[in-house]
């Protein structure tokens, strides 16, 4: 396989199951591995994947640590999708749901 | 509907307000100076849009703005000033926005002087902004007709989504002359399925110049061929005096057509047989008109404000059957028409000597 | 009580679907998405014309939900103008980076200014002409090295950088005029209000309105994205001091102020 | 038939209102007319012209080599004028202001002391008027009446002055009868 | 002499340092911002004069005034940006003081694109500024010749004390080719009698463009007139290969004369009798020469990347004797080798048919 | 003790004989005086050229002793730059009027200050285009009256006028940026000695110098030359106040300062 | 006489005889009887002539006082010339001569 | 004899840098060479390509429609060149990268596991001098002592690089001998 990325490499479109309070979803077909949200995330769970975009990026991606302290959970606090320059992070938090 | 005495550059501005003129963009610089004071408070007093820029090259750009928001707008300037909105019409023809311009052309190159010249014929007829495009010039020779130009020019304008240039002097900008006033027409909204207003309850819309690839660009260049194949078949206009059946044809546009016409009443009445051809639109030239005459006319003078510049589109048109003299002024020397009745005496091809008159009619020379 | 994630933050709806051409970690993309996303706010994305400058934001027209144009090199704000004028009740803005707003457009700019016309100009400052690849702009830094000053800019044969906001603060005819950067979340932030507040001065018609923007251009400055932030904080806004320079008395009285 | 006129003479002088006098009445007799003044170098300070074609036909040129009518107003206008009238033609020359004469047996030569009958009507600005008067008078290119119709027309806003207007243009037209032996 | 790899845009550059600039005046513009780039160092290295300008308009009239101060200065720009320095051209040509321009065209009208395009040949030979004036204007094939062409520009440009436009794209400023680069020229302090230096020992001397009188402005274009007279019967260059004797002459200039050389050498392989005329100059064109090959060829082929400019040139030079094909391609897109062979063999004036050979060489058709 | 008359004042040498075109009660006929009397003063007029504008000062280099050259509008001190950068060692001075330089010359004005180019702009400011005859400037005064503006400036449409000096004070690269007026003596006398520290900067090399002088235009403001004057000391002077607004630190330390 | 000045009006050229402290040259040719000297004389001693200039104008003058005052008299305090926008003015003072 | 040869693939694979060691030798063989990169939208990013023309004759278009000798260094590259060889001409294909394979019978199709031999000579981006070598030892369009000779002076600021440089040029030109074979 090409190292370039695979054009079948799946796009994560819904956000990856989490217990945290909160979650991003990157898309990757914005995303241009340009680092800023890892830089950024204050609970250091951003990081970049080894995978490759179909436009040859390496996309942002949650870190997923086994048996996770709480501390190094997402908040969704949002700095990431507000230093994304490409508008390619939506956030969730886990929010009481409406009746 | 009674005529009213105008003096050329007000007629003009008069006429574009009637013709629906909406935005005026312009830059002081005589000999056009008194349109832009006229519309300075014409336009305010109908809530039309006046605005006096701080450059011809802002001027054209605000004219760009206001032509892509579907405005019927319009510059007006004279020679340094047009070669400063070069760039801006070039803009506008890749855009394939409607505008209108008066160039009241002065003597140059440089700073020149002010007085009437018709040195920017290139200029304008072929293109002085980069790329291949074309605006309608057209040349008025009379104030009557400037102002039915200025009023018809939004029109056409609007009808072919191109610039169209009124190409004048301060000869026909300065003159005073009886003027019938098309009148007032009714400013319409309309919406052409172009225009940038806000996208309310529509797909948005861009207007823009650049495509990236050659092939689009290709595209864009061949829209504006064809664009301009149908203004040259449908728009070319000229006027005729004489002109089948002459000996010698006088070719000239504009102020110089109007002192030719003097030069040429005289000379026939002095018994010479001389026509003459007034393109109207310099572009589209009137080539196929002139390549009929020229196969049935001895002999062309071309008589321009310049050093020989529509000489060339005459050429082109005639090929090679017909000889063609030129008579020129340069630097806004307006000759008076006696020097143009000089020049029809010695361009006449077979001047009537001793007595005894030269055939009036040469045999009809083919195109080969 | 049950829990769900919901969604706090999202693509802003006045942006397009376009994946924009720009290199990562560009920060055109952040002041693209603080313009749609005060465009969302207020509701006037239908009821907005953008006018594109040339530099690398030249496709922004493909980027904004709403009707754009796309200027000659320098000249958005006399474009934005006619536009403006022809329609007064539309939201008409300006994106212009540093080498079209302060070296070819500098006049246009001005003008706009002083005529105090009602249209607000974002303005984007990355120090360097990014599009034609690293030329020095008006607003380089001192020393800085370009492809047009490899040794780094020399002040003796090109003078200092422009203080564009400070210099369109004297003029009269200019309501807002503020610098702002974009270098971290909470700079991003303010940003985004002042973004707001030049859109709802003009809203409101009190004049012309311009968000001057420290960006990064960490291709052409030879960075990493996140140094070239770093750069931004420390070298740029050192020079280009960020802050409001003019505010004028109506626009005080705007309850966001 | 086609008039061919220029007036000439400093700034100030009334010119270009002589011209459009001349212009509108025209108009008034649906003629064909135009009228252009003296444009480039000259049109700041010093001399004014202005020449005004009226004619029955379209007409071509509006500036010729050779007019058939002037009115020359300052001593710098008859040295450049008056060589040029057309063999048969007019020159009215005000006689106030200026000494020399043309020296030409070949046109009509008219001597108007206008500024002086001006002055008398209290009015020195209206020796343009008065030259017109003599011009219409011996030319015979327009109708005194249209004259006075249109002068009192385009002078509305002074009513004041509006009798001594019309006084101007009578005696400019009553000089030509009067000197007109002398010179033909 | 050794020869070294250069690309078009540095060669040109390091041959007008060679050739004696002494200022350089310009805005950053693709396809041509690596000249700019190679003069910001190279420029101070040798105490010489390098200013990026604010603008196209600015750059022009900085070389004005470098000029004016009688220094050997140039500028370079592409198409947009050529349209900007328009009206300062004018002046610069009113003013009779010489500079030199390259010109990297690009895809246009308007913002366009960046590809290599040959549109803007009636802006830079007809005059896209105001007024009666034309520059020199040449148009490299290869990079040699760019380079050969920089380094002679200056001493054209101050021979006649006129404006020289080298004209190409960005097929020739971004390739590379072998260059033996002439050798560097000697600085040496000149006073040649106008330029502004102060004046210290001498009567004062001004350099203007204004002339309010006609007669002097008319004498001025007179003296520009007679300039290119003169230039056009020193300087006009052209190349050919098999033109004499051919049925099909290509006429094409710049890249597309490059490109057209592949297609007639595959066109000549395949037994086509087909030859390439080049015009180095167009402005001075070598209309005397087409005359006397339009008299004895069949066919021309004029080959372009534009929409047909220089067409109307030959046109021009050839009258009507011999029939004219277009080729054109438009927005930048560079067509490859095979599709201009595919066009002579279309244009070729009598193809062998049914294995029988066509005439190769048609009756001579006089000019008439 | 014997007396005679002896010559206490006469026209400047570095005035040539030629008699202006300017109107009776110009002020551009005072600036030029005072411009020659510093050449004169200083000794520069062979070492001097000058840049016309286009305005009414257009013929300027008909009227001074010194090589001149006449630039296009806007545009004097882009050309003024490509002569200082080829003569480095000559006095380089443009003259241009307020519709030449705070209209269609903001750009190149700006970007000499900008560059701190080493020459010397007298900058006559009367608020009107007065060669064209009478338009409105950007300089026209609130409510003026203008061949353009036949119902005075509206500030709606026009916005205000720009006060050049106070934006060019804002530029790092401007050593020297007052501003003078010449409706009296006493103000006559400060703008020379203003002129004199402006060319005495660039003989030292300090940088960009300018010069703003207010002055009439008595034909296009429709008033007699005594009233003009006092147009200029009361309304004028009251909109452009008068000033240093930038005076560098190496400027100071000239002892005339 | 025309009353456009006749061409060949005296134009003065050499300092009027005058026992002031100082006095002024107009020259003629360059005066275009602005008044601007007149506004500005202290001691109110110019006036523009009735005379008229080759172009056109009044010209400048020194009031000629039978009798004057010494308050009355050009003192050469160049304010005329100061002012003039022709640099029409050439002022003389009364001073020691040399020896 | 002319050699029309397109290198392409993503930018940062040093298509132009092997287009101009290719260009560079064939200048030190005097031979007439044009280097050009391909140009317009492909400029930012994405695809580079380079055409480099190699004649003992004068060259005219710098650029062809199909090319006699190609290097393809990604799947791209491979789509758009593959079909447009010259009939006859050579196509060297990056193995270690591209999957796919031409399909054509008319050319000689050399898969060249570039990246792979320059991983193990420690450079993985002498991919591009790798491909050199071998299409220099299949087409013979110049010797591969002036290409080692060319090589070494055009990366004299990287002396550490000079053997793998060598190796990987010669890597290349043994890797033609040994799998010729296979597709011939
Ligand atoms: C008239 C003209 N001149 C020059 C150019 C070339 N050009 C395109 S973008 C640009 C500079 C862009 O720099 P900036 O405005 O700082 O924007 P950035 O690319 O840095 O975002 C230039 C000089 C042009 N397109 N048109
Ligand atoms: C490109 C161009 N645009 C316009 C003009 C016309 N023009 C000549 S002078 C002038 C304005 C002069 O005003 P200002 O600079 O204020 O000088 P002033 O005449 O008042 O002294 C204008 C618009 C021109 N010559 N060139
Ligand atoms: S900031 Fe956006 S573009 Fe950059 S790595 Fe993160 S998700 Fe990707
Ligand atoms: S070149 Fe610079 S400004 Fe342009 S897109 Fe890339 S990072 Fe952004
Ligand atoms: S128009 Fe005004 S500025 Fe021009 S010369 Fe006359 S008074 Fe002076
Ligand atoms: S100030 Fe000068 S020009 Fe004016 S009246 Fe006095 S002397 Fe004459």
């Amino acid at each position: 396989m090409s190292i370039f990325g695979a054009p079948d490499a799946p796009i994560l479109r819904t956000p990856a199951p989490s217990r945290a309070h909160g979650d991003i979803l990157v898309d990757e077909d914005r995303c241009k591995g340009c680092g800023l949200c890892v830089a950024v995330c204050p609970k250091h769970v951003i990081e970049l994947s080894g995978r490759f975009t179909p436009r040859g990026y390496h996309p942002a991606a949650l870190i997923t640590f086994s048996n996770a302290q709480p501390q190094e959970r997402c908040t969704g606090c949002m700095l990431c999708s507000t230093i994304c320059p490409d508008a390619a992070i939506t956030v969730y938090r886990l929010q009481p749901a409406r009746a | 509907m009674t005529k009213e005495l105008w003096k050329g550059n007000e007629a003009i501005a008069e006429a574009c307000v009637r013709g629906g003129l909406e935005a005026y963009f312009g830059y002081p610089i005589t000999p056009q100076t008194e349109l832009l004071e006229y519309l300075s408070w014409r336009m305010p007093d109908l809530g039309r849009a006046f605005l006096q820029a701080e450059s011809e090259l802002a001027a054209i750009n605000m004219v760009y703005g206001a032509a892509a928001a579907g405005a019927r707008t319009m510059t007006s300037s004279s020679s340094p000033g047009v070669s400063l909105m070069q760039e801006g019409l070039s803009y506008i023809a890749a855009s394939n926005v409607p505008m209108v311009m008066v160039d009241m052309m002065r003597g140059g190159p440089g700073l020149g002087n002010l007085a009437p010249t018709q040195a920017d014929y290139f200029q304008l007829v072929k293109g002085g902004g980069h790329g291949d495009y074309h605006p309608i010039v057209l040349a008025p020779s009379s104030v009557q007709e400037a102002a039915d130009m200025a009023y018809a020019a939004f029109d056409l304008a609007d009808r072919y989504r191109t610039i169209v240039i009124i190409a004048a002097d301060g000869n026909i900008g300065q003159m005073m002359e009886p003027v019938e006033m098309p009148v007032m027409r009714e400013l319409v909204p309309r919406d052409r399925g172009w225009e940038l207003t806000g996208s309310v309850g529509r797909p948005r819309r861009v207007i823009h110049s650049l495509n990236l690839s050659p092939v689009e660009m290709a595209k864009i260049n061949a829209l504006i061929q064809d664009k301009q194949r149908l203004i040259g078949a449908n728009e070319v206009r000229y006027a005729e005096r004489f002109a089948e059946g002459c000996d010698l044809l006088v070719v000239a546009f504009g102020s110089a057509a109007r002192i030719a016409q003097t030069a040429i009443r005289q000379a026939r009445e002095a018994g010479l047989n001389v026509g003459l051809f007034r393109p109207i639109s310099l572009y589209p030239f009137p080539s196929e008109r002139l390549a009929a005459l020229a196969a049935r006319t001895r002999k062309f003078l071309v008589f321009e404000l310049n050093a020989g510049q529509m000489f060339e589109d005459v050429r082109l048109a005639t090929g090679s059957p017909v000889p063609i003299d030129f008579l020129g002024r340069m630097g806004g020397v307006m000759p008076l028409p006696d020097e143009v009745l000089e020049a029809i005496q010695q361009a006449m091809p077979a001047p009537r000597t001793n007595g005894i008159d030269a055939p009036k009619r040469a045999a009809p020379i083919g195109l080969n | 009580m049950t829990e769900e994630l919901k969604i706090v933050y999202e693509r802003p709806h006045a942006l397009t679907e376009a994946i924009t051409h720009y290199c990562p970690g560009c920060t055109h993309g952040i002041i693209h998405r603080l313009v749609a996303e005060v465009m969302d706010e207020m509701g006037i994305t239908e009821r907005t014309i953008g006018v594109a400058s040339v530099g690398c934001s030249v496709f922004s027209y493909n980027y904004f939900n709403c009707d754009f144009a796309s200027a000659a090199h320098g000249r958005a704000p006399a474009m934005a103008t006619g536009i403006k004028r022809v329609h007064p009740d539309r939201m008409v803005f300006t994106y212009q980076g540093d080498g079209d707003l302060a070296a070819i457009g500098t006049g246009e700019i001005i003008h706009a200014a002083a005529r105090g016309e009602n249209i607000t100009v974002i303005f984007v400052n990355n120090a360097i002409y990014g599009m034609t690849g690293g030329q020095m702009a008006p607003t380089s830094l001192p020393g800085m090295k370009t492809t047009s000053s490899i040794r780094g800019r020399d002040t003796k044969t090109t003078g200092f950088p422009l203080k564009m906001s400070e210099m369109l603060a004297t003029i009269e005819g200019a309501a807002y005029v503020v610098r702002r950067s974009v270098h971290d979340p909470g700079h991003i932030n303010r940003a985004r209000k002042a973004i707001r507040t030049a859109f709802e001065i003009q809203q409101k018609g009190l004049g012309f309105s311009i968000v001057e923007i420290l960006s990064a251009c960490p291709v052409n400055w030879g960075m990493t994205p996140t140094d070239a932030l770093h750069y931004v904080e420390h070298d740029m806004v050192n020079y280009f001091p960020l802050g409001d320079f003019k505010v004028a008395d109506t626009v005080k009285a705007l309850s966001r102020g | 038939m086609e008039h061919q006129i220029v007036i000439s003479g400093f700034g100030g002088q009334g010119v270009l209102f002589a011209g459009q006098l001349l212009a509108y009445s025209a108009l008034e007799e649906s003629k064909h007319v135009t009228w252009i003044p003296a444009y480039g170098p000259e049109m700041r300070g010093g001399t004014a012209n202005v020449t005004v074609i009226i004619s029955d036909d379209e007409i071509g040129s509006p500036q010729v080599r050779n007019p058939t009518d002037v009115i020359v107003l300052n001593p710098p206008a008859l040295t450049r004028y008056a060589p040029l009238v057309k063999p048969g033609g007019c020159l009215i020359v005000d006689a106030t202001l200026i000494e020399q004469r043309s020296g030409r047996s070949d046109i009509r030569e008219i001597d108007v002391p206008a500024r002086a009958i001006a002055q008398a009507l209290g009015f020195p600005q209206m020796a343009n008027v008065v030259a017109v008067g003599a011009l219409a008078a011996i030319s015979g290119v327009l109708k005194l009446e249209t004259l006075e119709r249109v002068l009192i027309a385009k002078t509305a806003k002074r009513p004041e002055m509006r009798e001594a207007n019309i006084a101007a243009l009578r005696q400019g037209a009553a000089a030509v009868t009067t000197t007109q032996h002398a010179v033909s």
